[in-house]
């Protein structure tokens, strides 16, 4: 196991280091000068050359990576111009945008995206697993088609259009919901649950079909094992076999997978930050592509290549808890 | 200001909110007079009775207020949340449309007395006059506040002062330049006296004093980059809370404010409740909507899309809470004569007569949000709009006359050019106009090749001397209500940059046009002027090195139990500093 | 052979009805598979009636498709709601089985009668713990116990069949197990509700020797301390020697033959029983059979084979009916029919003139320390194949991989054997024994973690993939299982010509004619080169392989368990085609299997392996007759006879023990 | 007589109602889009020209008449804003979805099975190299790298050929991931080995002997990637990098219909709706073909086990 830590960690660094390689390189590439941006539209050269300057952008983009990568190590100092502003390691830089260290930026917006994901995660799996139970024993029935239908009509449905229809409905047409804002869990976990409702809706029924058809067919396939015949032969009746056999055996994949997604989703669900107006981690990477506030973006895709990779390591590592026949190698 | 500035660069968002308008700071002006926009919607909400004190007033806006450091704000960003927090030498007269477009004083006792031809301004402070910490504002800091504004940590601002102060093209700011003096060319001979030495005649200096460069900041408490987390306040407002990088924002009266010695702001409001971040579409619903909170809910960034405003205007109950707006803007389409076939002035008239202005029109929103542009200057008088129409194209172009001269320009069988444009979904520069452009040329023979870039992409392309593609549709705005900042940027030859944002796309540099520009900026009567910059853009136009194409015109929704509700034809922002809730 | 029923522990529990009143009484019991995907409807059981007495043990004997399994699960009515048609009666324990509603059939299993499956793996929840799911059946048939009650019970039950320290062990779920251990957990849990009646449907098939005899006493020994009846169902015709009172014989779905045990096996009235007996490997005999009597029914053991993949859930379409399982074709080179000459090879061999090929053993297989080569060697020359101190490790490796933390394993440490031209050498062990590994280090399919690999005097050990490919036809390999050896989506032919197009260098032409040849000469019927491998038989595919193994000329032969799949009748052709074509092209092989008869029959040396290293090696007869490791002593012993009588002394003897 | 794996999988499809009325909704799809030209100059329109008489210019430019100014021009209504004609940009648009869809599709499942392929079928140095790069891929902001994309590339280059390229260069994590898995498992059979043995090179034995057998998983989970490529493109044109205007596609009606769903409702429901019966058609379809090319495991398909703990990326967040 030890082994096994060490060696997804390994992996993991790599993985990193090759990620901000990578963002560096794209960043080279792509649209937009940060010191013109920074600067403002009506500035002349020189002002900009200041700016850049004063971005640390001045040198050639090797050199500035290296800098990142010793500012991660040993932390970096700013001049805030009546001071100095001290990143402490790993310190990933400056924003361009607003001067502040960007882990405590990213550390600022980590609690709503995990509110977010977490959240949409439980009711997720309330729907997918529920459906795909539930079409699973009622397997080519009318109430199987039905469920397959809404559920991949979720699937098939922007965000954008789900989200402002559910707003539409619940909260400008019923007023059932607030429109939601992002309440701390911490401050109000009543308000906290109520504002974040429709945002997890949103998600939920993007994501439930997934999960319905992942649990309706590793039902099927467990429902086909041995050891269910063996129950049944047993004179369990069927309803105990699937409730505490088959579904325990359908486990461990949707257990896999959700690790998976939630890891993804620490990526952020842009889209639906935007549309409920949540400051989370996936729209301040989208923003800051756009304004090329490339310490910040660097972070971002850190951070969330970071939960990915963890979410892939915990995903095996679950699997295999989940299913004990599996080893971690 | 300026077309980037409607989009002030640091608080530059995201294509996703699509219908959050790329003018974001454009707001709902009920227009009176002589604009064409007639005032159809007065304040009716704030008529049926009289403004009190109290209350909380929510702000629901897409932008964060990002920067929040007056040496960093772009002009036209100060008039929204933080001209409750910042006080400046003077200011925009807050009153509904064209009345609101003269300055008036602020923490100055007048407008600013010029001498030597305008080319000194000279500036006394009203007494008692505090800062929210109860220590006295003198003239040192504002002299201060306009010195850091130079310094690179801080940029972001409007170039003027780099440009007009003596000295001012070299100074780096009190952060590098440690002399005693400063920045010499602002004298402060006692605590109440300013005076400003300029390069050259500005008569529209009292105009510029009123961005937030010149709002004072005690030398003591200036922390730099991390100021802007809490600006001291001069205005009726302090910052309680900054979350979320300028996200939420809480704020409540400053003590030491006094409605005496401020006779614009009112401050109704207890406290002012600044929520942003939130989509566009999203905002408009709550506004639509207004439970709880949001019944006392305005918006200074936000206005209402087509497909909001054909649901609205079905509903009686929301068309009286709609506000209606005009902002000095102009959307055109840009010629880069250096490019051909643009260098014969033939097909750039045919391109004019060919646009068809009423599907342009209903592009960018229909023509409740548009009204189709002939002349480069806006229509408001202050701007010194004459309504010339140099290529009368009627409503829907005139592709028969087009034709006609593209055969003259030696193009009989027709034309292929290409159309840049922004991808950003802003009804100004984007793919919808581009298009409508598109389906009109084709009826004049002229085949468009649409060729839309990243917004990033966009601006350094159309804004690069080098790179500067032959047409691509553009957009202008004022920094103040005049035609000084409207048509100098572009048209000034001595304004086109090198290395950096160039705005002057036609490359023009004509010695009449100069020398026009500086005899106009000589005067300090600005009726007078604003006559003379009319005349100018009328010449202007006649070589048709722009198409204009149309003025956005701004319906904004605010909650139910709004009163007070001003919007100057300045900048065309609700006033929050009007606002009352009950 | 005539040992009385009587020899069995009479003891018939008190509360057991009276014999009028039988336990298990089946009456014209037909069972029909409906037609699904193009596959004909298929009569798995057919007219078939038996009784069992209460306290009594029946044994159902068959090859597959015969139908026993089916009949198993019938007893408890386990094809209900599957689609399937029963017909005729069955009674347990006085309930109408086939009627009965599903509350009292739900009350019928697992309480009156119990039921074993063959994999004890895959037969328990992998996510519960023992002792829970034991609870489990144990409170839904005693619905008023408590929790607490149930797991107390659960633990005794373990404790009953033999699990040490069962309190703790209760908790652990089954992969925690050895594959006995789960057996027994599995007999525990049938154990837990004091059922009347045992149904033990191949329990020992997926079991080593040794703990097949465990096993198989214990379930004696249950039987007869609380006088459950016992069903056994098995192909195995010694596991049914030492177990059970009567014996029926199944093929076809039919009964073949009904008796006591001691006649039937000790003097079988029908051909087929006699057929089947005969197949069986005899661990007592040398090598070199003759020709024995069951050949003559191997086209009707496929026949019926045919049928129970079909029945097995009607899912294989294509497979039964298909002209692939009618009686094969009288061809020249059916191998069954007679001994070819002995040591030239035939005109038409499509391989290279064999070897000289009689010779008596002359390999050598050494024990750990590598021995000198030795005067018995010299006079043949250099070994064909030679490996020293042979070491593989799996799991991670590399010098951080011992850093990290040691998660490899040992599959086989320092292994030394040599194998001389014209050899056979057998290598037996159990599961796990690492002889797999052996064999496939031999062929270079694994490389050897250390330890040297001489082939014909050159290393092979070192070669390089590229540089090993122009060696790779002279060391072929046939594997164990006839499914997965085939690639599915290819034809017979072209399988069995990949190797001479790999070569390359023949036409398309010769290449088939002699895919063709190859197929003939190991018994098929060449026409059949288009055909898919889903329409063959078990013993067909394995056929295949071994033409495909023979294709590019091999000099040395490794075959992996190649019987250990099929049927006792198919076994023992293939194990003659084997023997013939080792003569007949002068081969040297490498017999790796677990079953201590069918490496008897068929080598000159044996060496036995045990956790990766070799215990004893010698001449096949030394060693089966004079043992000398202890390991190998009990490995013997724990081979199961087909004389009841021998059975029950054995196990008399290991009781003792 | 010689029945095939594969052929024998066809007649299991055909025989399957709700696979072929699947099938039959996909061709109908497909020829509707082959057919635009035709169908709307049927019609007598086309997909670019305004109609500024037919949009109420100052309600923000929503149709006359009643649903989204239905008549016998205009067979779907007009477009709010410009008046374009519906139908026909719904037929046009379906062509470039369609279009980039599968063009995306292909790109994914041949660049997820290379790489799986190469990754489970390789040394244990190559899979680690490979497996770590499909984790930076996938932990890729799509965005980022998209914007990136459409900068770089020439404004000339064929836009549905950019998305296709952008869509299918970033998402081929899933298939990967899930060859890779298959592949490990298939390279344990011992036909593998009896092809290394009869000297078959390691590009041989993938070609041969290994790739055949993914064709089943890879052709399910494709079937689930189409849709999911859709909707991608929605996002991508939502956040103004999809096709360059005037084209239409799904994706692009989808999102600047957004808004309009209270005021012109047949706006929102028309692309929705065709996105609808695609997903549905393609999930029933490959369902279809996975239980038909598998029939004796009808869900081992790999979007059931650990293999596919990957599942399309959901840029659509």
């Amino acid at each position: 196991m030890t082994a096994y830590v060490l060696r997804r960690t390994g992996g993991a660094l790599l993985v990193l280091l090759l990620l901000s390689v990578a963002v560096y390189a794209l960043f080279y590439v792509a649209p937009g000068d940060p010191a013109t941006l920074a600067c403002g539209p009506r500035c002349n050269a020189e002002q900009i050359a200041q700016v850049r300057d004063q971005l640390q952008l001045g040198e050639p983009l090797p050199v500035q990576y290296l800098h990142f990568l010793q500012g991660l190590v040993t932390g970096r100092d700013y001049s805030t111009g009546t001071g100095v502003l001290h990143c402490p390691a790993p310190c990933f830089g400056l924003s361009y945008q607003n001067d502040q260290p960007v882990a405590q930026l990213l550390a600022s917006r980590l609690p709503v995206t995990a509110s977010l994901a977490v959240g949409a995660m439980v009711l997720w799996l309330l729907l997918g697993v529920g459906t795909g139970l539930l079409s699973a024993l009622r397997r080519g029935g009318a109430t199987e088609r039905v469920l397959t239908v809404l559920t991949l009509t979720g699937t098939a449905t922007p965000v954008f259009i789900t989200g402002l229809l559910l707003l539409m409905v619940f909260c400008a047409t019923l007023q059932w919901l607030p429109f939601p804002t992002y309440v701390p869990l911490t401050e109000d976990p009543e308000q906290w649950a109520w504002n974040l409702l429709l945002p997890w809706t949103t998600l939920a029924l993007l994501e439930s079909a997934k999960y319905a058809r992942l649990t309706r067919s590793a039902t099927l396939e467990t429902l086909a094992e041995d050891h269910i015949r063996t129950f049944r032969a047993y004179g369990l009746c069927e309803r105990r076999i699937v409730g505490r056999h088959a579904l325990r055996g359908a486990l461990p994949p949707v257990v896999a997978l959700n690790a998976v997604d939630l890891g993804t989703m620490f990526g952020g669900a842009m889209l639906t930050e935007s549309l409920f107006g949540l400051p989370g981690l996936g729209r301040l990477t989208v923003e800051s592509v756009r304004t090329v506030d490339l310490p910040v973006v660097v972070g971002a895709v850190l951070g969330v290549g970071a939960a990915v990779v963890l979410a892939g390591a915990v995903a095996d590592v679950l699997y295999a808890l989940a299913d004990r026949r599996v080893t971690l190698t | 200001m300026a077309e980037p500035a409607r989009t002030p660069l640091r608080s530059r968002r995201l294509l996703l909110t699509a219908r959050r308008v790329a003018a974001a700071a454009i707001g709902v002006t009920l227009a009176a007079g002589a604009t064409a926009c007639g005032p159809k919607d007065a304040a009716d909400a704030g008529a049926d009775a009289a403004p009190h004190k109290g209350g909380t007033l929510t702000v629901l806006n897409s932008e964060p207020q990002t920067d929040f450091d007056p040496a960093r704000l772009y002009t036209s960003g100060g008039g929204k949340v933080p001209t409750l927090v910042f006080r400046t030498l003077t200011t925009r007269k807050r009153a509904n449309g064209a009345a609101g477009t003269k300055a008036v004083p602020d923490l100055a006792t007048d407008t600013g007395r010029p001498s030597k031809n305008a080319t000194v301004w000279t500036y006394t402070l009203k007494d008692g006059l505090k800062f929210e910490d109860g220590t006295p504002i003198t003239s040192a800091d504002i002299k201060y506040g306009i010195e850091r504004s130079f310094a690179a940590e801080l940029s972001g601002g409007a170039p003027y002062l780099r440009d007009w102060l003596i000295g001012g093209e070299k100074y780096q700011g009190p952060y590098k330049d440690n002399s005693k003096d400063g920045l010499k060319s602002i004298e402060t001979p006692d605590d109440k006296t300013l005076v400003f030495h300029l390069k050259k005649p500005e008569g529209e200096f009292p105009l510029l004093a009123t961005q937030t460069q010149f709002a004072p900041v005690p030398r003591a408490k200036d922390t730099g980059t991390k100021y802007e987390e809490h600006p001291v306040s001069s205005g009726p407002y302090q910052v309680v809370k900054n979350t979320g990088d300028g996200e939420h924002l809480l704020l409540k009266r400053n003590p030491h404010w006094s409605e005496r010695t401020d006779k614009e702001r009112h401050a109704y409001p207890d406290t002012v409740d600044v929520r942003s971040g939130l989509d566009s579409a999203v905002i408009n619903q709550r506004l639509a909507t207004g439970s709880g909170p949001d019944a006392a809910a305005v918006t200074t960034d936000t206005n209402l899309g087509p497909a909001e405003l054909a649901r609205v205007s079905g509903d009686k109950e929301l068309e009286k809470r709609v506000g209606t707006g005009h902002f000095g803007y102009t959307n055109y389409l840009a010629f880069n004569p250096k490019v051909k076939p643009f260098d014969k002035p033939e097909v750039r008239q045919a391109i004019a007569y060919a646009v068809n202005r009423r599907s342009v029109v209903n592009a960018a929103g229909g023509s409740s949000l548009a009204e189709p542009a002939t002349t480069f200057l806006p229509d408001q008088k202050s701007f010194g709009y004459t309504g010339a129409d140099p290529f009368p194209a009627g409503r829907t172009g005139n592709p028969e006359k087009a034709r006609e001269l593209l055969k003259k320009a030696g193009y009989p069988h027709g034309l292929k050019i290409t159309l840049t444009h922004s991808t950003a979904k802003n009804f100004a520069t984007s793919p919808e106009v581009a298009t409508a452009v598109q389906d009109a040329l084709k009826k004049a023979g002229i085949t468009v090749e649409l060729k839309g870039l990243e917004d990033n992409d966009y601006k350094d392309t159309v804004h690069s001397l080098k790179d500067e593609p032959g047409l691509f549709i553009g957009g202008w705005g004022a920094d103040w209500p005049s035609g000084g900042p409207f048509l100098a940027p572009i048209f000034d030859g001595r304004q086109i940059v090198k290395d950096a944002y160039n705005f002057n796309h036609a490359q023009l540099d004509d010695p009449a046009v100069n020398h026009e520009i500086d005899a106009i900026n000589k005067l300090t009567d600005l009726h007078t002027a604003a006559a003379r910059w009319g005349a100018l853009d009328d010449r202007i136009g006649e070589q048709a090195l722009s198409v204009p194409l149309f003025h956005p015109v701004y319906k904004r929704l605010h909650g139910k139990s709004i009163r007070n509700v001003v919007i100057s034809d300045w900048d065309g922002v609700l006033d929050i500093s009007q606002v009352a809730v009950k | 052979m005539t040992a009385p029923l009587a020899t069995e522990p009479a003891t018939e529990p008190a509360e057991a009805p009276a014999p009028a009143d039988p336990l298990v009484e089946v009456r014209d019991l037909t069972i029909t598979f409906p037609a699904t995907g193009g596959a004909d409807a298929v009569r798995a059981v057919d007219g078939l009636s038996f009784t069992l007495r209460p306290g009594g043990a029946l044994g159902i004997v068959g090859e597959s498709g015969s139908g026993k399994s089916t009949v198993a699960a019938t007893l408890l009515d386990l094809h209900r709601g599957t689609g399937a048609r029963t017909e005729g009666t069955v009674r347990v324990a006085g309930t109408d089985v086939l009627a009965a509603p599903e509350a009292d059939l739900r009350a019928l299993r697992g309480a009156t009668a119990a039921m074993i499956f063959q994999d004890p793996l895959s037969s328990l929840d992998p996510y519960h713990s023992l002792g829970d799911q034991i609870a489990e059946v144990h409170r839904v048939h005693r619905p008023g116990v408590s929790r607490r009650a149930a797991r107390a019970r659960a633990v005794e039950a373990l404790d009953r069949v033999g699990i040490p320290d069962a309190a703790r062990r209760a908790r652990s779920r089954p992969h925690e197990f050895s594959g006995g251990m789960r057996q027994r957990a599995l007999i525990a849990m049938a154990l837990a509700c004091e059922p009347r009646l045992l149904i033990a449907d191949e329990p020992t098939t997926a079991l080593d020797v040794t703990v097949q005899a465990q096993i198989l006493d214990l379930l004696h020994t249950l039987r007869t301390e609380t006088g459950t009846g016992l069903l056994l169902v098995t192909h195995d015709l010694g596991v049914v020697a030492g177990s059970v009172d009567d014996v029926l014989v199944m093929r076809g779905g039919r009964a073949v033959e009904h008796g006591p045990v001691t006649e039937v096996l000790g003097a079988p009235r029908e051909p087929y029983t006699r057929a089947l007996l005969a197949a069986v490997p005899r661990i007592e005999t040398a090598r070199e059979r003759a020709a024995h009597a069951g050949v003559a029914y191997e086209e009707e053991g496929r026949e019926a084979g045919a049928a129970r993949r079909g029945a097995d859930a009607g899912r294989r379409g294509p497979a039964a009916g298909r002209p692939a399982d009618s009686p094969r074709p009288a061809g020249p080179a059916r191998p069954d029919d007679s001994a070819p000459p002995a040591d030239s090879a035939r005109p038409d061999e499509p391989v290279r003139p064999a070897v000289p090929a009689a010779r008596t053993a002359v390999a050598t297989v050494t024990d750990r320390v590598p021995r000198p080569t030795t005067g018995d060697d010299d006079h043949n020359g250099a070994p064909l194949l030679e490996a020293r101190g042979l070491r593989r490790e799996f799991g991670r490796g590399g010098p951080l991989g011992s850093v990290l933390g040691g998660d490899r394993t040992v599959a086989v440490d320092d292994v030394s054997l040599t194998v001389a031209a014209g050899e056979t050498l057998g290598l037996v062990g159990e599961s796990g024994s690492g002889k797999t590994t052996v064999g496939r280090m031999l062929v270079r399919l694994l490389d050897p973690t250390a330890g040297t690999l001489r082939y014909r005097g050159r290393d092979l050990g070192t070669l390089g993939e590229r540089a090993l490919r122009p060696l790779r036809g002279e060391l072929q390999m046939v594997f164990q299982d006839p499914v997965s050896s085939l690639n599915p989506r290819r034809t017979i032919g072209e399988s069995v010509a990949d190797p001479l197009r790999a070569a390359g260098g023949l036409d398309d032409a010769t290449v088939v004619r002699r895919a063709r040849e190859l197929l003939e000469r190991v018994g098929l019927d060449p026409a059949w080169y288009h055909r898919y491998p889903h329409e063959f038989s078990g013993g067909q595919r394995q056929r295949i392989g071994i033409a495909r193994a023979l294709a590019p000329g091999p000099r040395l032969l490794v075959c992996d368990e190649p019987v250990s799949a099929l049927d006792v009748t198919t076994q023992a052709q293939v194990m003659d085609l084997l023997a013939e074509l080792r003569r007949d092209l002068g081969l040297s092989v490498v017999l790796i299997a677990h079953d201590l008869a069918v490496v008897r029959a068929a080598s000159d040396r044996v060496a036995v392996m045990r956790a990766g290293r070799i215990v004893e090696e010698g001449p096949v007869d030394t060693v089966y007759d004079h043992p000398q490791h202890p390991y190998t002593q009990g490995l013997l012993a724990a081979v199961p006879v087909l004389d009841p009588e021998v059975a029950a002394e054995r196990r008399a003897a290991r009781a003792r023990v | 007589m010689n029945d095939t794996p594969s052929t024998g999988a066809w007649r299991r499809l055909r025989t399957r109602p709700s696979a072929v009325v699947a099938a039959a909704v996909l061709a109908a799809l497909a020829l509707l889009a082959l057919g635009a030209p035709l169908l709307t100059a049927l019609e007598g329109q086309d997909p670019t020209t305004y109609h500024d008489q037919l949009v109420d210019s100052a309600r923000g430019g929503v149709p006359y008449g009643s649903f989204g100014g239905i008549s016998a021009d205009h067979w779907l209504g007009v477009e709010p804003g410009t008046g374009r004609d519906l139908f026909a940009r719904l037929l046009y648009g379906a062509r470039v979805s369609l279009l980039v869809a599968l063009g995306a599709t292909v790109v994914q499942v041949a660049l997820g099975v290379a790489i799986g392929l190469a990754a489970g079928a390789g040394g244990r140095l190559l899979d680690s190299v490979l497996s770590r790069f499909t984790d930076v891929l996938v932990a890729l902001p799509m965005l980022v790298f998209a914007v990136a994309l459409t900068a770089i590339v020439p404004a000339g280059f064929p836009r549905p050929l950019l998305l296709i390229l952008v869509i299918g260069l970033l998402n081929w994590g899933g298939t990967s991931r899930i060859v890779r898995a298959q592949t490990l498992s298939l390279r344990q059979r011992d036909h593998v080995a009896a092809a290394r043995l009869a000297g078959r090179t390691p590009t041989q034995i993938a070609r041969r002997e290994l790739l055949p057998a993914l064709a089943a998983p890879v052709l399910t989970y494709a079937a689930l990637l189409v849709p999911t490529n859709i909707v991608v493109e929605a996002s991508l044109s939502f956040l103004g990098i999809g096709v360059t205007p005037p084209t239409s596609s799904w994706g692009q009606l989808l999102s600047t219909a957004t808004t309009w769903f209270r005021a012109d409702p047949l706006y929102v429901l028309l692309p929705s709706g065709c996105l609808l019966v695609t997903v549905l058609a393609c999930t029933v379809l490959g369902d279809a073909v996975r239980t038909a090319l598998d029939p004796r495991e009808r869900s081992r398909l790999a979007v059931g086990t650990r293999a596919a703990a990957r599942p399309p990326k959901g840029a659509a967040r």
